[in-house]
């Protein structure tokens, strides 16, 4: 049924048929009435639809319905259960022991066991995941021989792990479907098999992604709704206008265009749901690699040059906070006395003259290439602050916007970047989001996305990160994190623009308490359920079908027509005369 | 009588091909131009080593120019116009999958600029110096001057999101699945918008067109003549004079058919419609160029054809051209 | 007897428009001037605008979004820049890309009509079908693949617009040329054993002067559209915010700031119109027919 | 000050044009008169001439008949009485059956008289259809009957090809037929010659006589060439500046033309029917400017026998014989005949 590719059949307008799918709808309307269906809209096409092996929120957005994981994190940072029922952790902090549910199935019927959890925890998540790499430094085997009970084996104990075992970083793929072929290459990256409660059933590039239902789901009752459809919308405009038209019913993270948020809360029936459980956060990462950023004075010269505040107030009113040093303002080991770089051009000049780089005869000094991902039009505002700003202090910069996957290509690959400013998430714990940013063991060659892409090597940073590690007593691993802190400010080999929790707006008359996860892009739709009042408006739908527009159309046409004749039947500037000129 | 017109055609399609050849060979001078390895254009900024290496191969990139130029030649020729770097597909298959879209929005648009632009024309030209012909001008001149970017937006602002009867985007409803022909109506319904937006330069450029065509038409002798026979005057109107001011407006239908194109793609961009032009557009800011400049030549050759079947419609008009 | 396909028919392009009935020169007058005014309006703002506004164009400043009033003529955006401010100094961008690129194009157009009007046969056969090729590719399409390859940036848009927009003014020259060549000033001067280029320029370049007027102001009107084009496709140069870049940037407030696009759309708007109505009035008092941008 | 012929509305007139006055206003608001108070009649069956130099109003008079005056043109006065009644009055719809039907129309120039675009045949058929109910094949045989009566060879294949693939003079015959293609009671031809070469206007003229006297349609003949009226018409009448200068039976003009104007006309063409060779002689001035007019004889600008009073006033018109008038106070019998 899932076929991306598309033969073009053209037919008149009337019997139009385009794609083999829509040939499929050709057939004679089905009897029943219109299924219960969730629509959603995403920025971009998802390079891959695979949670288990990237960080992109789009891959979130399209993935997470689909793939399950032992347990899942609400809004307020509490553990629910998933595919695991109950766990049990050692006294010494390094097993763990995840009882699994038994009457699981993926999609393609194949029975759910401890074998999956450990094919993909040893060769995915702690090998491939951007976070699953720190979360999980510690794994040394899966123990599966039960195949209702998962044990997880650490070399050391690791505090982060329970809050790394969810669908953001540890999702299960199905052992029977992975094994033995190239991860990256593997076609099921976007025709994903997963136990999550819906199906991919059909992916129509740049037009939308088709979910129905999955019968087989463990937890009777849900999926509330029959079908999910996640409509690519590129255009912000145009997604608002969808949503504001109701022909979209939620949008979340990426696709929620921050500056119409307040525009977007007096929708009618419209609920906003925000949570930083997860650290969200939009970052510089300065590479450290090419001159003049390898000096210090010019990376804290950029931190006074540019206005963050001025940022934090437009960009996102309301859903922003102040990061002060490398962690976010919500995590408990973030160190609170770290002083700000305040906004300060002069203390600016001052440091770049002092590191040797005065303003030339034209006024500047050298160029400043800024990358991010085109359709964030937050980042793109931001970017057009930054250039103001560091144009005051003579630095040039050459704005270049790039489709997320160009941006991997030429930013954190192949390196042609002095800055990118990207989304990351810095939780739960500090180890999962933070660490893998700034230890020397997680710089690669050739280089890999969201990884230590600002080539920050301190021997010290990394036996510190060791050190606290091994910490049983929270109280220690604090003292050590606050060092680790100052160190790292003083480096500013990442520069923090602003801090922001998830949001996810919704239409409360189609669908209710949605978004409850720790972060908007990771609900997997399960547990939303249908409000009472919608059940019949659902079936009518809000669009009241075609009736409504041929009428509209109809009448249009008439008012054309209307006019056409009246233009005909004024007298002809030929009728005035007498006589019949040529 | 048809043998004169078979001949023409051949003629036509002769000097299409050519035409065809050129904008390839342009398109293979611009990559090379572009500053950087061609190599690592088509092959993305950070190949795989055996990648960058296949890509090398395949186009010859280290023999001498003449050489490459001969193998991106016949490459193209054969509809082999490269692999996308994103999708990781053949051009030449993506294509075909994006394009129906484009050429359903494409045609519609053309064909009701056509019916729109004629009629406004030879009403125009019919009672010109009036107020009716003052109003149609006014509308044609406007119709050239709004940016149809801006007007899109506003026309989405207006009905659909204001006045809410027609769909703000994108190809057929997500709420609900439409079948049989209520699916065509859907898709209809969701087409509205973009076709009226792609369809006014197209329009104005067509009712002025029209109008000098028709102007001239007018003041020859043998709609006296048609006068003196009796004729009505919508019949001279709309059979003596239009039969020859026709070929000036088909003749401008294909001329404009290039700028139709561009519309396109920024209506495709507005309304979220999956086409021709949107993947054209998103192949850019992917640097997947061996995508865009396979999309351009589709595009070029696409225009070279319908030109043809303008001369061909013409020559069918005009009995004295082409025989 | 193969007309060149292709092109527009002779008739439709040469100045079989001369119009037959004086009253009519009344009309076009009043659409030149009222042309003029449309055009005159945001070309003297543009070129003025250190005057009429001391604001900073690029300045950000904490009151954004703010509806019109004193303070901002036309509001601020939404990064507190003020919009009066960034009309008038885009429009200078775009005025500047419009007149020339159109510039280029008159100059290659001018010069191809005159070698392939004048010296006909062989070299205007060969012209032509350069012209022919010109008309067909599709020119914005090749403008974004020229500057998505070759990289944005004012000057070369400049150029690729104007290295691309010849087509119209070669045909109207050339159509000119052809009708010149028989007139007898033309014959005296070669008897007189003027030389080719004597007589081109001398005595035909200023009877063709009229035309290439009423195709530069078709030719700017179209190339500050297709620059409007790249820049709402992001192609534009964001360091020079033209109308079209403001356009893009205001997408997303056509509601919440309506001003925002509002002021940047109809100036645009006005001048494209502007200089049609210019082109326009100026073709029929020529008698040059409309010509194909 | 135009004071109208005497009206001589007889009965068996098929044609009968009163104190006709056509102006037309240029963009400067003045206006100018193309006809000035014309009358003229036709009988049926008769060929009748009128001549007269370019921008005399002789076209623009025989286009009102039809009401076909191009634009600006209007007429101002006067009454076009056919068949009893006036042309002028009528609505719209009756004039256009009228059209084609009972009065049919030759151009001038046959190059452009022809639809380029439609097959010759379609437009021969064209003019049959729009005047009565016939089967496209009963059309269509009594076009190839047409294309027969005027000369035109293997009318079949003919009939189906376009005007560009038609010699001027068999493009003139086609004309002619779907003139005639209804019979019409009267065929005006708007100098039908003028564009073909002399062969050619000679075929043209014997084909108009024979169909005259084959159907007795009347004939109103308007050229410039004095040469064409001897062969063909029964009656000429000579216009100048807008008004008829003299009238009357062919001979009776060509023996003994009274007014100076159709003197000079007839002395500046060369006679062969005539023994005495004379010089051709030239007529001085140029022509009469309708914007200006001088207040008498309009002719006398150019007249050699001009004496005051011509200049005073304009002369009516005076019979000088049967049928024979003319607009003179000298009149060529008082005037001494110059070298």
């Amino acid at each position: 049924m899932f076929d991306a590719s598309r033969r073009a059949v053209l037919g008149g307008l009337a019997g139009a048929a385009f794609w083999p799918d829509e040939l499929a709808r050709m057939r004679p309307a089905l009897a029943q009435g219109a299924p219960k269906r969730i629509v959603g809209a995403l920025e971009e096409d998802p390079p891959v639809i695979c949670p288990p092996m990237t960080s992109i929120i789009s891959s979130f957005g399209s993935g997470c319905a689909v793939y399950g994981a032992l347990t899942w994190v609400d809004r307020q940072g509490d553990i629910h259960p998933e595919l695991a029922e109950r766990w049990e952790v050692s006294p010494d902090g390094k097993t763990y022991t995840f009882y699994l549910r038994k009457n699981v199935v993926w999609h393609d019927g194949a029975p759910f066991t401890s074998a999956d959890v450990k094919f993909s925890f040893e060769n995915i998540t702690a090998k491939l995941h951007p976070w699953g790499r720190g979360a999980f430094k510690a794994l040394e085997s899966v123990d599966a021989s039960d195949p209702h009970v998962a044990v997880l084996r650490l070399s050391t104990p690791s505090p982060a792990v329970l809050k790394a075992v969810n669908n953001a970083i540890s999702a299960i793929v199905p052992k029977h479907l992975w094994e033995g072929t190239d991860f990256i290459k593997n076609p099921l990256t976007k025709k994903p098999i997963g136990t999550g409660p819906f199906k991919l059933v059909e992916y129509i590039q740049g037009d939308r992604i088709r979910y129905e239902k999955n019968e087989k789901y463990y937890i009777p009752g849900q999926p509330a709704f029959d079908e999910l459809v996640l409509r690519i919308i590129p255009d912000a405009a145009a997604r608002v206008a969808a949503f504001e038209k109701g022909e979209v019913d939620m949008l979340y993270n990426n696709s929620m265009p921050f500056t119409e948020i307040e525009r977007i809360r007096k929708f009618p029936g419209v609920e906003i749901r925000d949570s930083n459980v997860s650290g969200s956060a939009f970052l510089g990462i300065i590479n450290m690699k090419g001159k003049p950023y390898d000096d210090v004075r010019v990376r804290q010269a950029l931190a006074h040059g540019i206005n963050r505040g001025f940022i934090r107030d437009n960009v996102m009113p309301g859903f922003s906070q102040n990061q002060i040093g490398p962690l976010p303002p919500s995590m408990s080991l973030a160190n609170k006395d770290l002083k700000d770089y305040a906004y300060d051009p002069k203390r600016a000049n001052e440091l770049l003259d002092a590191a040797g780089y005065p303003r030339k005869a034209d006024g500047t000094r050298f160029e400043f290439r800024l990358l991010w991902a085109a359709n964030d039009i937050r980042i793109t505002k931001m970017a057009d602050v930054i250039r103001q700003n560091l144009s005051d202090v003579g630095i040039t910069t050459s704005l270049q916007p790039l489709e997320r996957a160009a941006l991997n290509q030429k930013g954190y690959i192949s390196e042609q970047f002095d800055m990118i400013i990207d989304s990351y998430a810095q939780g739960p714990d500090p180890d999962i989001g933070t660490e893998r940013l700034y230890i020397s063991t997680n710089i690669f060659n050739p280089p890999r996305v969201f990884t230590n892409n600002s080539s920050y090597i301190n021997p010290e940073v990394d036996r510190l990160f060791e050190e606290q590690r091994r910490q049983i007593d929270p109280a220690k691993r604090k003292e050590i994190y606050d060092k680790i802190q100052v160190i790292l400010w003083e480096a500013v080999a990442v520069l923090p623009i602003l801090a922001y929790s998830g949001v996810g707006a919704f239409r409360a008359t189609v669908m209710s308490d949605a978004f409850n996860s720790a972060d908007a892009s990771k609900d997997s739709f399960a547990r939303v359920t249908l409000p009472a009042a919608t059940g019949a408006a659902l079936a009518a739908g809000p669009e009241a079908g075609n009736g409504k527009t041929i009428g509209y159309t109809a009448a249009g046409a008439a008012v054309v027509a209307a006019g056409a004749w009246w233009l005909w039947r004024r007298k002809s500037r030929r009728d005035d005369g007498l006589d019949e000129t040529a | 009588m048809l043998g004169g017109l078979g001949l023409l055609i051949l003629r036509r399609l002769a000097l299409g091909v050519p035409l065809v050849l050129i904008i390839i060979v342009l398109t293979f001078a611009l990559v090379r131009l572009a500053p950087g390895d061609p190599a690592l254009l088509l092959a993305g900024d950070a190949p795989t080593p055996e990648f960058l290496a296949q890509v090398r191969a395949e186009y010859d990139l280290d023999k001498p120019l003449q050489q490459q130029l001969l193998t991106y030649l016949l490459h193209a020729v054969q509809g082999n116009l490269g692999t996308s770097i994103y999708f990781g597909q053949p051009v030449t298959r993506l294509i075909l999958q994006y394009f129906p879209v484009t050429l359903l929005l494409t045609t519609l648009a053309m064909f009701s600029a056509s019916v729109l632009g004629i009629l406004l024309g030879v009403i125009a030209a019919d009672r010109r110096d009036t107020a009716t012909d003052a109003i149609v001008g006014g509308a044609s001149l406007l119709g050239f001057s709004i940016p149809i970017f801006w007007l899109g937006q506003l026309l989405v602002l207006l009905f659909a999101v204001t006045l809410d009867i027609l769909p703000a985007g994108g190809w057929s409803s997500a709420r609900v699945t439409y079948y049989g022909f209520d699916y065509v109506l859907d898709v209809a319904q969701h087409l509205i918008l973009p076709v009226t937006t792609l369809m006014l330069f197209e329009t104005a450029m067509i009712t002025r067109f029209t109008r000098a065509a028709m102007i001239e038409a007018l003041g020859k002798d043998y709609v006296t003549v048609a006068y003196a026979k009796g004729a009505t005057h919508s019949r001279v109107l709309w059979r003596h004079a239009l039969a020859n001011a026709l070929t000036t407006s088909v003749t401008v239908i294909g001329l404009e058919f290039g700028v139709l194109l561009a519309g396109a793609v920024v209506t495709e961009i507005i309304y979220g419609l999956p086409g021709l032009g949107r993947l054209f557009f998103d192949s850019i800011f992917r640097r997947d160029f061996q995508l865009m400049t396979g999309c351009f030549i589709f595009a070029s050759t696409a225009v070279v054809i319908v030109n043809i079947i303008t001369d061909i419609v013409v020559a069918v008009l005009d009995p004295r051209v082409g025989r | 007897m193969a007309e060149s396909s292709a092109a527009l028919p002779e008739s439709a392009a040469l100045g079989a428009g001369t119009p037959t009935r004086r009253h009519r020169s009344f009309a076009h007058n009043a659409s030149t001037w009222v042309g003029l005014g449309l055009l005159g309006i945001p070309l003297l703002a543009a070129l003025c605008a250190p005057l009429l506004t001391g604001a900073d164009p690029m300045a950000l400043s904490p009151q954004t979004l703010r509806a019109p009033a004193l303070a901002h003529l036309m509001g601020t955006d939404d990064l507190g820049r003020d919009v009066f401010s960034r009309v008038l100094y885009g429009g200078r961008v775009s005025l500047i890309v419009g007149l020339t690129s159109a510039l280029i194009a008159i100059t290659i157009g001018t010069a191809v009509g005159m070698v392939a009007g004048y010296f006909e046969g062989r070299t205007d056969e060969v012209l032509m079908r350069i012209t022919e090729i010109f008309q067909i590719i599709p020119r914005f399409l090749l403008a974004i693949v020229v500057v998505a390859l070759l990289g944005g940036g004012i000057v070369k848009v400049i150029v690729v617009i104007g290295v691309l927009g010849w087509v119209g003014t070669a045909r109207v020259v050339r159509a000119q040329l052809l009708v010149l060549r028989r007139e007898e000033f033309v014959l005296a001067a070669t008897l007189g054993g003027a030389s080719a280029w004597r007589i081109l320029t001398r005595h035909i370049l200023p009877n063709v002067v009229p035309f290439i007027i009423v195709s530069a102001a078709l030719q700017t009107g179209g190339a500050i559209l297709t620059e409007s084009f790249l820049s709402f496709l992001g192609l534009g140069d964001p360091s020079r915010p033209s109308w079209g870049l403001l356009l893009q940037q205001a997408q997303l407030y056509l509601q919440q700031a309506w001003w925002m696009s509002t002021f940047p759309g109809l100036a645009l708007s006005m001048t494209i119109l502007g200089l049609n109505l210019v082109g326009d009035g100026l073709a029929s008092k020529f008698g040059a027919r409309k010509i194909a941008r | 000050m135009t004071e109208t012929a005497p009206s001589r509305t007889d009965a068996k007139a098929l044609l009968a044009i009163e104190g006709l006055v056509v102006e037309f206003a240029s963009a400067q608001g003045e206006t100018f008169r193309a006809s000035d108070g014309v009358s003229l009649t036709v009988a049926a069956g008769e060929v009748v001439a009128i001549v007269g130099e370019s921008g005399s109003g002789k076209s623009v008079t025989a286009r009102a008949i039809l009401r076909l005056v191009p634009h600006p043109g209007r007429v101002r006065a006067g009454k076009i009485m056919f068949q009893g009644r006036d042309l002028l009055r009528m609505p719209r719809e009756q004039v256009r059956e009228l059209r084609g039907r009972d009065i049919a129309m030759v151009f001038q120039d046959p190059m452009t008289s022809l639809n380029p675009v439609l097959r010759v045949g379609a437009q021969i058929g064209e003019a049959i259809a729009l005047h009565a109910r016939l089967s496209a094949s009963a059309i269509g045989a009594r076009v190839l009957d047409l294309l027969r009566r005027v000369g035109i060879p293997a009318t079949a294949e003919r009939a189906h090809s376009f005007p560009h693939e038609y010699s001027g003079g068999m493009r003139q015959r086609a004309m002619i037929a779907m003139g005639v293609a209804n019979s019409p009671a009267l065929l005006i031809a708007d100098e039908p010659t003028t564009a073909l070469d002399v062969t050619i206007q000679d075929q043209i003229i014997t084909l108009m006589r024979d169909l005259n006297r084959a159907s007795g349609t009347a004939i109103l003949l308007i050229t410039h060439n004095v040469a064409l009226v001897a062969s063909l018409c029964t009656r000429v009448l000579v216009m100048y500046a807008g008004r008829i200068v003299e009238e009357g039976p062919t001979e009776e003009i060509f023996l003994s033309p009274q007014h100076p104007y159709t003197w000079s006309l007839l002395r500046s063409v060369p006679r062969v029917d005539t023994k005495d060779k004379k010089r051709l002689l030239a007529i001085k001035g140029q022509p009469p400017n309708p914007r200006d007019l001088p207040p008498g004889c309009k002719f006398e600008p150019r007249c050699p026998f001009a004496i005051a009073r011509c200049r005073a006033s304009e002369p009516a018109l005076e019979t000088v014989g049967a049928g024979h008038a003319a607009r003179c106070f000298v009149m060529m019998k008082n005037a001494e005949a110059p070298a």
